[in-house]
């Protein structure tokens, strides 16, 4: 299986041929070509995990084109870093499709939905299993490409057209980065794939300031798909896509693919001079953890606050990872990869029972859905690192990592970690605990994707609540294959030399926990008990809210840079494009018809003209040889 | 006794005078005179060249009886295109004939 | 410079015909019409002017002589004037490849032209232009129509006289009139080429524009034709024209045809006179039998019958006479 | 001066004045009649240049067939009633005095060139010696030229027949 592991990808290819080519007369419209597809690969990917457990490895290469003297040469790799990821890719991803089913269900264009997805997929596991940059960078856009195609799938709302377009030109920024960090490593290295660059680098081919800055651009490109800070503002807006999408694209998968990426190219980090391209990571890491936290703390919408909350334990991993802590940072991404799903599903599963995303309007939908709320607090208490669920284990070792490299980092991330436990509580609170607050669901107008005509929220149907369970069963029990007390068996399957997780040492283990207690504490105090009631914290640090329901402007600065300074510098563009280029165009176009208007005396259509002229012709060739 | 120059004068005036009408003419049937001339011109050149540059020879009068032969066929042609040109057009002067024109 | 002597000679001559054969010639075939047109309507004819009316047509030409030159207001002078004199010039230069006869020193001809029935055909074509010049000349819409119907006319009926010329040239092997006339010296073409002479014939009335193909000057339709509007002395010249090309084709029938001057005991010029007035006769016999005809079917006529019929006559006699060659 | 030099003088006179009659009259009637005596004089050149089978053919085409047939052509569309028409085109002086560099030219390049005077007698071209030639030496272009005549004939009634 190992061996031909290339045929996992094109699974769901084959799927989306058929649903593009057949479409509706698929059997479930296309939804099980679609499912059949990535459980497929989802299987594929299990074997192919258990093989290289078993010590499998596989890597193949063919050469695609030569360049001058340098072969460009394409094909994949397994090794457990891919294993895994195409086992997770596999797994949640088949999760979410089975639960796109019953999300999507009435959806005008269902089978559309289904095609993007398999594409999606396709994307996803064409880029686990690519072995050089050419063919990562390709699956990179690919997916970027499906990000955009899902983000804006109901493009007839303006919103999600403009939050597809942001997703895209946002993404652009990190992608055309990252294409010149890999054109730097191509040029000096002379080659694109991952085990010649490395070797290269470690031969000195490629060293110092330039390397630094080869990492960081390359970086740059994860930066932009796991929205990092400062190219964070898609995600939040991202979720004006179905809640599947989110749950597979911007929570799980799509956005894990940056923190892949720096994984994936490890050494090239590594091997910068003074960490200085692993401390840029890092950092970038810690501040989005904390920013994205601070901003999921006053956010009403329940998707949203999730995406922030992806975006923070992006943070965490990316964290993680630049603090040498590679274990924990694969580690985290696992395990989000599974919880971060179920959360998404699960408010999807809530979103679909009240026709809104506004927590406000919710509220006591435990009792009316207990299915959905208990998975969702199980995904709860995983993300927020309440022992023994899976993001402790995970969350500890990057806090662990971090407590070892810097403390600012680890100072940071606990910060996170405390204000995680903060707006997870809000939410849960807001959600399923107290009483109902909002109105007839079929009544709102937001019921775009498939809200049914009932008067009460209700638990979704069985073929969304399945995933739900599945997925918690993941988030409740995942953690422990990194458990240090069970020796870390994931350690032991995924590390990297120079680069392994410290023992947290148990001081740090209460710390943590203590943190994310008291996260939930101060959320219990203010939703709860009421102590300081939120309206209260509002009216006494007006310019913290603001600040944080403005996202700290970030939107706005990129609004007013690219906007105002833009526009301005694109009107003075258009002006010169309007007056000295469209005047030079216009000017050749004038003077041809003048020169038509004046040699239209000559083209007269008569025939006496013509001879006219041929006999002038004739008298100067005449006249001339005569004169000669 | 005259000489090839002068036909060849001769020639040469009557080439110029069919050359005038044909470029400066309004009336298509006067252009056709035109033509008519400079082939007339043309015949004596052939037809002199004939008898003093090679007096053996039958060329010169053989060319001058096709070309004869020749301008009646375009006399005949021509003069159809310009009846039907008059039929369709009502007219014969060559400048208000532009139908095709611009 | 013997080609001087000859252009001399053309110049006598053709004062003499003028003078002599047109003149006396036309003069007479002027009375001699109105008397065969007397006898055949069983009437006198002209009686009174000379012994049996024989000095009426000179009586008439004076009367002519005398009377106004009328030029119409919007006429065109010129082209007025100047068809009067295409028309009889054109006529009376067909007589110069006619011989008439033949004496000790050669045959009675102004110019024995190796291309003389050529010379005919090209002579006799000229007419057409004056007869066009005096239609529109005139200004007068009679006059133009008849000129236009009498192009017509003639130009049609030029096409199978053509075709008989070659016929007949391809006969003797020969352009030259004296050839084609010594070539008949043992048998007369009219014996070897029936459809050919009488195809000349029919032509040849239709191409002096007389009845039953006189359309062109007729009074009923046209008053006079392309010369309604001429008076006087250049009604004369026109009538003198017709009667002109009458008698030049009466005699070129003669010298492809009769034999031209041969013919036994009388003298040669005699014979040809006597072929010559014959001819005359029938031509005026046709005028005053036939009825008119239509214009369609006169030029229907030309097209569809005569030329065919000539065409395949001179088809024939090629193969016959190649035949012969062999 | 020759007798032949004063008729070559008037034949080339007569040629020329009609020719310019033909080529400067308002009247466009007046224009093809003055063809007649131009095509006449041109005949009378032939029969000085010993052609004279070709001067018999001039006379029966062009004075004979193509003046009738302009004059036709007149007659059939405005019969010379356009006398208030202008005739002449804007570039009438320019197209005088093309025509008038173009005689200088041709009468110059005439005048300068020494043409070699063939020798040899001159044959007497009879019809029958032109015939033959017509048929031996020259058979391509008489066949060649026998097709052109007959699709202009099938051409000119086809232009000209009125479409019923």
């Amino acid at each position: 299986m190992t061996q031909v592991a290339w045929i996992i990808p094109l699974l769901p290819l084959a799927a989306f041929v058929l649903i593009v080519a057949a479409g509706p007369r698929l059997p479930g419209r296309g939804a099980y070509v679609s499912i059949a597809g990535i459980v497929l690969a989802g299987i594929g990917g299990l074997l192919v995990l258990g093989e290289v457990i078993r010590g499998a490895h596989a890597d193949v290469t063919y050469t695609w084109a030569v360049l001058g003297a340098r072969p460009i040469t394409v094909g994949f790799v397994v090794d457990p870093l891919s294993a895994i990821m195409l086992a997770m890719v596999g797994v949640v991803a088949s999760l979410i499709t089975i639960y796109s089913v019953g999300y999507m269900a009435g959806d005008p264009h269902y089978p559309r939905f289904f095609a993007y997805l398999s594409l999606f997929q396709f994307s996803m596991l064409f880029l686990i299993l690519a072995d050089n940059f050419l063919f990562i960078y390709a699956g990179w856009e690919l997916v970027g490409l499906c990000s955009y195609l899902l983000i804006g799938f109901w493009f007839e709302r303006p919103a999600a057209a403009r939050a597809a377009l942001k997703a895209f030109i946002t993404t652009r920024v990190g992608d055309f980065s990252m294409m010149i960090g890999i054109l730097i490593i191509f040029l000096h290295t002379g080659s694109l794939r991952f085990d010649e660059v490395f070797r290269s680098i470690q031969g000195g081919a490629l060293a110092g300031p330039l390397l630094t800055a080869a990492a960081v651009l390359v970086f740059g490109g994860a930066v932009g798909k796991s929205a990092q800070v400062p190219l964070h503002v898609w995600l939040p807006d991202a979720m004006e896509g179905p809640t599947p999408v989110s749950a597979l694209i911007h929570a799980a998968t799509m956005v894990a693919a940056g923190v892949y990426l720096v994984a994936r190219t490890y050494p090239l980090f590594l091997a910068s001079p003074d960490h200085a391209a692993l401390t840029v990571v890092a950092y970038i890491g810690g501040i989005t953890a904390i920013v994205a936290a601070t901003m999921g703390v006053v956010e009403d919408d329940i998707k949203r606050v999730l995406a922030y909350s992806t975006m923070s334990q992006l943070g965490y991993m990316m964290l993680g990872l630049g603090v040498l802590g590679y274990t924990a940072g694969m580690f985290h991404l696992i395990t989000h990869a599974f919880f971060k799903a179920l959360l998404f599903l699960g408010a999807g599963s809530v979103i679909h029972a009240v026709a809104t995303n506004n927590m406000k309007q919710m509220g006591g939908l435990a009792r009316a859905m207990p299915w959905t709320a208990w998975t969702f607090i199980a995904g709860t208490l995983a993300l927020t690192g309440i022992p023994p669920f899976a993001g402790f284990f995970s969350k500890d070792q990057v806090l662990a990592a971090a407590f070892a490299h810097d403390r600012v980092l680890w100072a940071l991330g606990a910060a996170g970690a405390f204000l995680t436990s903060l707006y997870m509580g809000r939410l849960i609170w807001y959600t399923f605990a107290g009483t109902y607050r909002g109105g007839d669901p079929h009544a709102t107008p937001d019921g775009g994707h498939g809200a049914g005509g009932h008067a009460q929220p209700h638990e979704s149907s069985a073929v969304m609540v399945a995933p739900l369970v599945i997925l918690a069963v993941f988030a409740v029990f995942l953690g422990w294959v990194g458990a240090e007390s069970l020796g870390n068996p994931f350690e032991r399957f995924i590390h990297f030399a120079g680069a392994e997780t410290p023992p947290g040492g148990f001081g740090l283990l209460v710390l943590s926990i203590a943190i994310a207690v008291a996260g939930w504490a101060a959320a219990a105090a203010i939703y709860v008990w009421r102590i300081v009631p939120s309206e209260t914290l509002r009216q006494a640090l007006p310019w913290a809210y603001t600040l944080l329901a403005r996202r700290y402007y970030v939107d706005d600065v990129y609004a007013w840079v690219f906007i105002g300074v833009g526009g301005v510098v694109v009107r003075l563009a258009g002006l010169f494009d309007r007056y000295v280029i469209d005047g030079l165009v216009n000017l050749a176009g004038w003077l041809a018809r003048q020169v038509g208007l004046g040699l239209r005396y000559i083209q007269t259509g008569r025939e006496e003209t013509y001879l006219l002229l041929v006999f002038l012709g004739v008298i100067v060739i005449v006249v001339v040889r005569l004169v000669w | 006794m005259p000489g090839l120059t002068h036909y060849l004068v001769v020639s040469a005036l009557l080439f110029a005078l069919g050359l005038f009408a044909v470029v400066t003419r309004r009336n298509s049937v006067a252009i056709l005179m035109g033509v008519e001339l400079m082939l007339n011109a043309a015949n004596i050149n052939l037809v002199a060249f004939n008898k003093y540059v090679a007096p053996g020879a039958m060329q010169g009068q053989i060319f001058a009886l096709i070309v004869i032969t020749l301008a009646a066929c375009e006399a005949a042609v021509g003069l159809a295109l310009v009846l039907a040109a008059y039929r369709t057009l009502e007219t014969v002067y060559v400048d208000e004939i532009n139908l095709m024109k611009w | 410079m013997d080609w001087i002597r000859d252009i001399l000679r053309a110049v006598v001559g053709t004062i003499i015909i003028f003078s002599a054969v047109a003149f006396i010639a036309v003069m007479f075939g002027v009375l001699l019409e109105r008397k065969v047109s007397a006898w055949m309507q069983s009437r006198l004819g002209p009686k009174h002017v000379g012994p049996q009316g024989l000095l009426q047509t000179v009586a008439d030409t004076i009367k002519l002589l005398q009377k106004e030159n009328i030029v119409p207001t919007r006429a065109d002078p010129i082209i007025f004037a100047s068809a009067v004199i295409i028309v009889p010039l054109a006529a009376l230069l067909d007589y110069v490849v006619i011989p008439f006869g033949t004496t000790r020193s050669g045959p009675l001809i102004f110019r024995d032209l190796n291309i003389g029935v050529l010379y005919f055909a090209a002579t006799s074509s000229l007419v057409v232009i004056g007869i066009l010049m005096a239609g529109w000349g005139s200004n007068n819409k009679y006059a133009l129509l008849g000129g236009l119907r009498s192009a017509a006319q003639m130009v049609t009926y030029e096409i199978p006289i053509g075709l008989v010329l070659v016929t007949v040239a391809l006969m003797a092997g020969s352009l030259s009139t004296v050839t084609i006339v010594n070539g008949q010296a043992r048998l007369w073409y009219i014996v070897a080429q029936p459809v050919a002479f009488l195809v000349f014939l029919i032509a040849a009335t239709a191409e002096v524009n007389r009845a039953p193909f006189d359309l062109v000057e007729a009074e009923s339709e046209l008053v006079a034709g392309y010369f309604s509007e001429y008076s006087g002395m250049r009604f004369a010249l026109f009538q003198l024209g017709e009667y002109g090309e009458m008698f030049a084709l009466a005699a070129m029938a003669v010298t492809l045809f009769l034999g031209g001057w041969h013919g036994p005991v009388l003298p040669p010029v005699l014979w040809f006179v006597i072929k010559l007035y014959a001819l005359i006769f029938v031509f005026m016999w046709v005028r005053w039998t036939y009825p008119r005809i239509r214009i369609d079917q006169m030029l229907n006529f030309s097209w569809k019958v005569l030329i065919p019929v000539s065409v395949l006559n001179l088809i024939v006699t090629a193969f016959f006479v190649v035949m012969a060659h062999r | 001066m020759s007798g032949e030099a004063i008729v070559f003088y008037l034949l080339a006179a007569v040629t020329l004045a009609s020719g310019v009659i033909v080529v400067t009259s308002e009247n466009i009637v007046h224009s093809a009649a003055a063809l007649v005596p131009s095509f006449l004089g041109v005949t009378g050149l032939y029969i000085l240049l010993n052609a004279e089978f070709v001067a018999g053919i001039q006379v029966l085409i062009y004075a004979g067939a193509i003046t009738v047939l302009i004059l036709f052509a007149i007659m059939l569309t405005e019969g010379g009633t356009g006398f208030g028409t202008r005739q002449r085109n804007e570039q009438a002086a320019v197209g005088a005095a093309v025509a008038a560099a173009m005689a200088v030219l041709l009468i110059v390049i005439a005048t300068r060139t020494g043409w070699t005077a063939g020798s040899g007698t001159l044959p007497l071209y009879t019809p029958g010696v032109i015939g033959q030639s017509f048929l031996r030496q020259n058979i391509l272009v008489f066949e060649g030229t026998s097709v052109v005549l007959l699709i202009s004939l099938m051409g000119a009634i086809l232009i000209a027949r009125r479409e019923d």
